[in-house]
């Protein structure tokens, strides 16, 4: 079984592109955030990326820095993300990719971050601060590839060096849209579409492209040349914007079926 | 003890042993590739060098003398002690050496703008100060909090030129800073150049800085020479990031000489508000690098503490965890009243107002000095003055004035 | 012009020309007597000049380098401006050069007790420095305005663990704390060595300190030659008392280099309120010598201003009347704004932070420059550095940040 | 004629010191000064030293400096000072002995001094900051020898010096009685007692001794010794404390009559 690569399959036959959710686990509570997460999956995300929150968040911007804060000061944890990450799991098939800085697993300890976070059923990890180059200390440690380690190619990467990275990549690779941290604007589709290509060219995996994506529209124009649509600092946004609006779970909800209907070609 | 091959550190990824190494974005990695390469392909260029050498002498006024503490010392009545004077170069402290050597490289490597973060601000004045020399953008992350207790600092960046750009985020600390700079440079990498202020980062931070730091070390090794007539018995430094203790320990590492690293142990290690990350953290990621780390257990980085504010940050450079593994450096830590009580001697007995991170070294050389006999020679590197710090003193009842 | 012939001033009794001399009352005359014989006694022999030059070397820092401050010279499309660096000096500025000199001797001289009258607090905290250095007891006068105004400096003097006397006479200023000084002095001469901080005083001050300084024109003299490759075409140095430019001027005396002189023209010299006492002053006698001096017609002393807190003074030393006369040094005033511009301009074309007081030489520099060819060497000296000076140009409304 | 010659031949004869005072001409003003001046110079005071103001007193304690400023700001300058002079002369034989810093009188100049200052009646200048190292340039001026200089003789002067400086000297030799500014105290007699006695073996000239005597015991103790007992801050502070009080003249004039009484043997 490979949630991630039946979801690709199974997209691409009904001619839609993923949205790829990305939320920060426990924000704005543990409960709050499940239920949420929970009903996203169910209304149209179709790859949830899980945020575990860390101090110092050096690939972020402001609107994720306090996401994280917040869900810190609830004591989340690499261990309690694992435990909700169960819990999603129960409800849902949606493919998880936990998204993380690597000090806490460093500090979880990478053996047992493989071993604990695939049985919770995660599908991959996505690790912001680890590069090819330092990645092996961690997937070396792993007692199998049941968890996709999931690769990110910048607008700064040269083509030799994308090549290179496709090359240990799986389950699908994650092209940032732009130089700059996660929520920052100006987004350039035109050029977008160049990277995309020129990964094409060394990858057979399914590109997925985020940072700075906001509306609906931007959505229909990465989804157009990219193979999914990665969602962050948007949903954070309307979050941080309705932290204590018991309509939060229906709002987020509501906005992801706006995306997810800008994935449909 | 092993000897320890400094010639073999770091390996071709930029790891000291199990540090080091470069934990950054991808947007960044081409950046520090491309550093690493002109790292290696120019500073070693005699051309390079020679301009390093140059300015090092005539802007920063390098050498720095080698001073020996003859009341200090007569005081301890034990080892002789010999004060590297880095708080003579130009700006007030060693970070001058170092900010002109990466800003040369930006130079050669045709950049325009440089960044630095910084706490006490002593490395953004001197980043501030060679980018108008060298007539480059600059823009410093400083953390609010900082701002607040550096106004001083934060007057000469902005005389200097400088846009100083305040960090709220976190405590609004060095580390904050930090992170903010990282940040700035994931959006503005192709043309900005990022001057680390310490033997910390990815690599080739740790190993470059280092290098422009080893120039302490050098003279000092010529210069107790010729004032003790031999190889000195002890080093001491202090350690934040590390990148004075580096600058002097890197050119003995192969001789038989003891180093001793201070860390801040701030209010106490025992109290949990302290920085001695060497001497109380664990392995971690931070900024770029493997290292000892302050964290929890789930891997958040903790708040450092010291009122020395150069100390004051969770993290440490890769080259000193190996070097402490290695057992080739021993660590310790002081916490704040021995480095004011440590200030304050200095002060009274030699003339000389060091900085509150260079006092940590001094308490400690005074403990060391009592402990070994006469003939002994501890060179304790002065890695910086103390007018910075006549507000943090100022505050402090126990200095009577 | 005439050549001036050093060596024979002063003459036996302290004399140059028509100027300095003994002015003092009879009670401080054996006192004097004393010191001049201990100057012409002790102060050449070589046990003495080693010592003074050692310390010179390994605890203020010397030599200071000489920089070429290419980005200023090519701003000005002139001259080439080298900088000498008495703003790496140990307490930041030229006057620990006359400190140490005048400590030493006391020491020579078995005094257990030295003071000294600062203005600006950079002579205060120099002499306070070498009392620490040396184990002495130290008493420092200091107008209470200037208290006020220089908190900072005010600090590092009881740091060093000086008394600070405040002196609340006249204005409050530095001529109010030399006249407490010598009062002091009077009732405590035997056990107490004064230590004057520029070339002003009675004899043998105004010869000793210019000898204790003219290091700074002995290194400037080498070092010019080794980085231009011959004599300067051009000396220049700002003019309170008149000590860094003596140090600089003196060994350059007998070679064909035109010196320049550069007192405070405060807010204009047409508008009263300035320190030009070459420029607008007349012949009188102040603190112990006869010198050029501002006074009314009834000869009262006058109060001086510049924002420059090194260059608020009334007098002159003798030596410069002197050479005024002879026409070997050209005076000149540069105003308070024309300082705080070239002060903002050397922030930020060459990242140095001058002192207020060598501000008013680098202004002057920059209109010399100007005016002439580009192969010309203009050496200014950098006096001090502008640390001390955060507060007051801070306040200034022109210099925007 | 000399006054001062005849003033101590004629004390000597009565068994009596001299009593010197002096006062900051013009202080508190010029018309209340002039009438102080001549009312102590008629009910006591032998010779009379008349103070000239200066910005910059260096050897006068607090009280002579608060009184030179005080006049100072009067508007009292040297050549008010010897118009005073010519005043006083008017209504008085005593001698009088200006007492100077040398500034006000270069700046007057030399030789304009003497002419002046001895057409006004003035019998002696006393020049606090003037050794005698300096004094040629100023008395080198002088078109005679009817103005006294009178020469200062410190506790600090070795012997050797004190005969070179007392072979220079005329009208009378003043004797500090200690180290430190006017005003300050501490008078030790055994001490002045020997100063006294080895200034004799180097001098025929009266000795006058001054510096710190405020009460009439002390004058009765210096006036042992001494030809002439020299009083001023004391005269000073009485002035400070009295400043706006209409019986000033009397009260000054009263002090006057007692430190005179301790003066005769
Ligand atoms: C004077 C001084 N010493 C030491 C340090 C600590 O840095 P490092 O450990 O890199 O030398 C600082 C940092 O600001 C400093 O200003
Ligand atoms: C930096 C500096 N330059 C110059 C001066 C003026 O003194 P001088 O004319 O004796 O050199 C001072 C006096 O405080 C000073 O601090």
């Amino acid at each position: 079984m490979n949630r991630l690569h039946d979801m690709f399959e199974n997209l691409k036959q009904k001619k839609e592109k993923a949205l790829v959710g990305f939320v920060t686990a426990g924000d704005p509570d543990i409960s709050v955030s499940l239920r949420m997460i929970i009903s996203m999956c169910k209304s149209g995300v179709d790859i949830l990326e899980l945020g575990i929150p860390f101090s110092d968040p050096t690939a972020d911007g402001p609107v994720i820095q306090r996401s994280s804060a917040r869900a810190l000061a609830n004591g989340v944890s690499l261990g309690k993300v694992i435990g909700m990450t169960k819990k999603i799991r129960e409800e849902t098939d949606v493919p998880i990719i936990l998204f993380s800085y690597y000090n806490p697993i460093h500090a979880y300890g990478n053996a047992r971050f493989y071993q604990d976070a695939l049985e919770a059923g995660a599908d991959g990890v996505l690790v912001v601060d680890l590069p090819p180059e330092e990645a092996d200390e961690m997937t070396d440690t792993w007692a199998g590839d049941g968890l996709s380690l999931i690769r990110l190619v910048a607008p700064t990467t040269p083509g030799e060096r994308m090549k290179h990275i496709a090359e240990s990549a799986s389950g699908f690779m994650y092209l940032v849209s732009k130089t700059g941290v996660t929520g920052s604007d100006g987004l350039d589709t035109s050029e977008i579409g160049q990277h995309t290509e020129l990964l094409r060219s060394v990858t057979q995996l399914p590109i997925c492209v985020g940072f700075g994506i906001s509306t609906p529209e931007d959505v229909a124009a990465v989804a157009a040349v990219a193979d999914g649509v990665v969602i962050g600092s948007a949903f954070e946004r309307l979050i941080e914007d309705n932290l204590d609006n018991p309509d939060l779970v229906s709002i987020i909800t509501e906005r992801v079926c706006e995306y997810k209907a800008a994935t449909k070609l | 003890m092993d000897k320890f091959e400094a010639e073999n550190y770091p390996d071709s990824n930029g790891h000291f042993g199990a540090y080091g190494g470069r934990y950054v974005a991808e947007t960044l990695m081409p950046a520090l590739l491309e550093l690493e390469k002109a790292y290696y392909d120019i500073t070693p260029d005699p051309a390079f060098q020679d301009e390093f050498h140059g300015l090092l002498h005539h802007y920063a006024g390098r050498p720095t003398p080698i001073f020996h503490a003859k009341r200090l010392s007569a005081h301890l009545q034990g080892a002789s002690i010999y004060l590297k004077r880095e708080d003579l170069a130009h700006t007030g402290a060693h970070k001058i050496n170092n900010t002109l050597g990466q800003a040369l490289l930006a130079r050669w490597m045709r950049k325009k703008k440089v960044i630095a973060e910084t706490g006490a601000g002593q490395h953004g004045v001197a980043t501030a100060t060679v980018a108008a020399l060298f007539g480059m953008e600059c823009n410093i992350f400083m953390g609010t909090e900082d701002i607040r207790r550096q106004a001083a600092n934060v007057q000469r960046m902005k005389l200097l030129g400088a846009e100083v750009t305040p960090v709220e985020s976190g405590t609004g600390t060095l580390k904050d800073a930090m992170n903010e700079a990282m940040r700035y440079w994931v959006g503005a990498v192709q043309d900005t150049f990022y001057v680390i202020g310490s033997v910390a980062g990815p690599h080739p931070y740790p190993a470059m800085v280092r290098d422009f730091q080893k120039v302490i070390g050098e003279e000092a090794r010529g210069q107790i020479s010729e004032e003790a007539g031999g190889m000195p018995d002890m080093l001491i430094a202090c350690v934040g990031g590390g990148s004075n203790a580096m600058g002097l320990f890197f050119p003995f590492i192969n001789d038989t000489v003891e180093m001793v690293g201070v860390e801040a142990a701030g209010k106490g290690v025992e109290t949990g508000k302290h920085a001695a990350t060497l001497g109380a953290g664990s392995v971690g990621v931070l900024h770029g690098s493997k290292s000892y780390v302050l964290q929890d257990e789930n891997g958040q980085i903790q708040e450092a503490h010291s009122i020395s504010a150069g100390l004051d940050y969770p993290g440490v450079g890769p080259e000193h965890s190996l070097l402490k593994d290695l057992e080739r450096v021993r660590y310790v830590a002081i916490n704040d009243s021995q480095a004011l009580e440590a200030f304050q001697t200095l002060c009274t007995l030699e003339g000389i107002i060091p900085a509150l991170e260079s006092s940590h070294a001094v308490a400690q050389a005074m403990i060391e000095a009592r402990r070994r006999p006469k003939g002994d020679v501890i060179v304790v590197n002065l890695s910086g003055r103390g007018d910075k710090d006549l507000g943090i003193v100022n505050q402090n009842p126990e200095l009577g004035s």
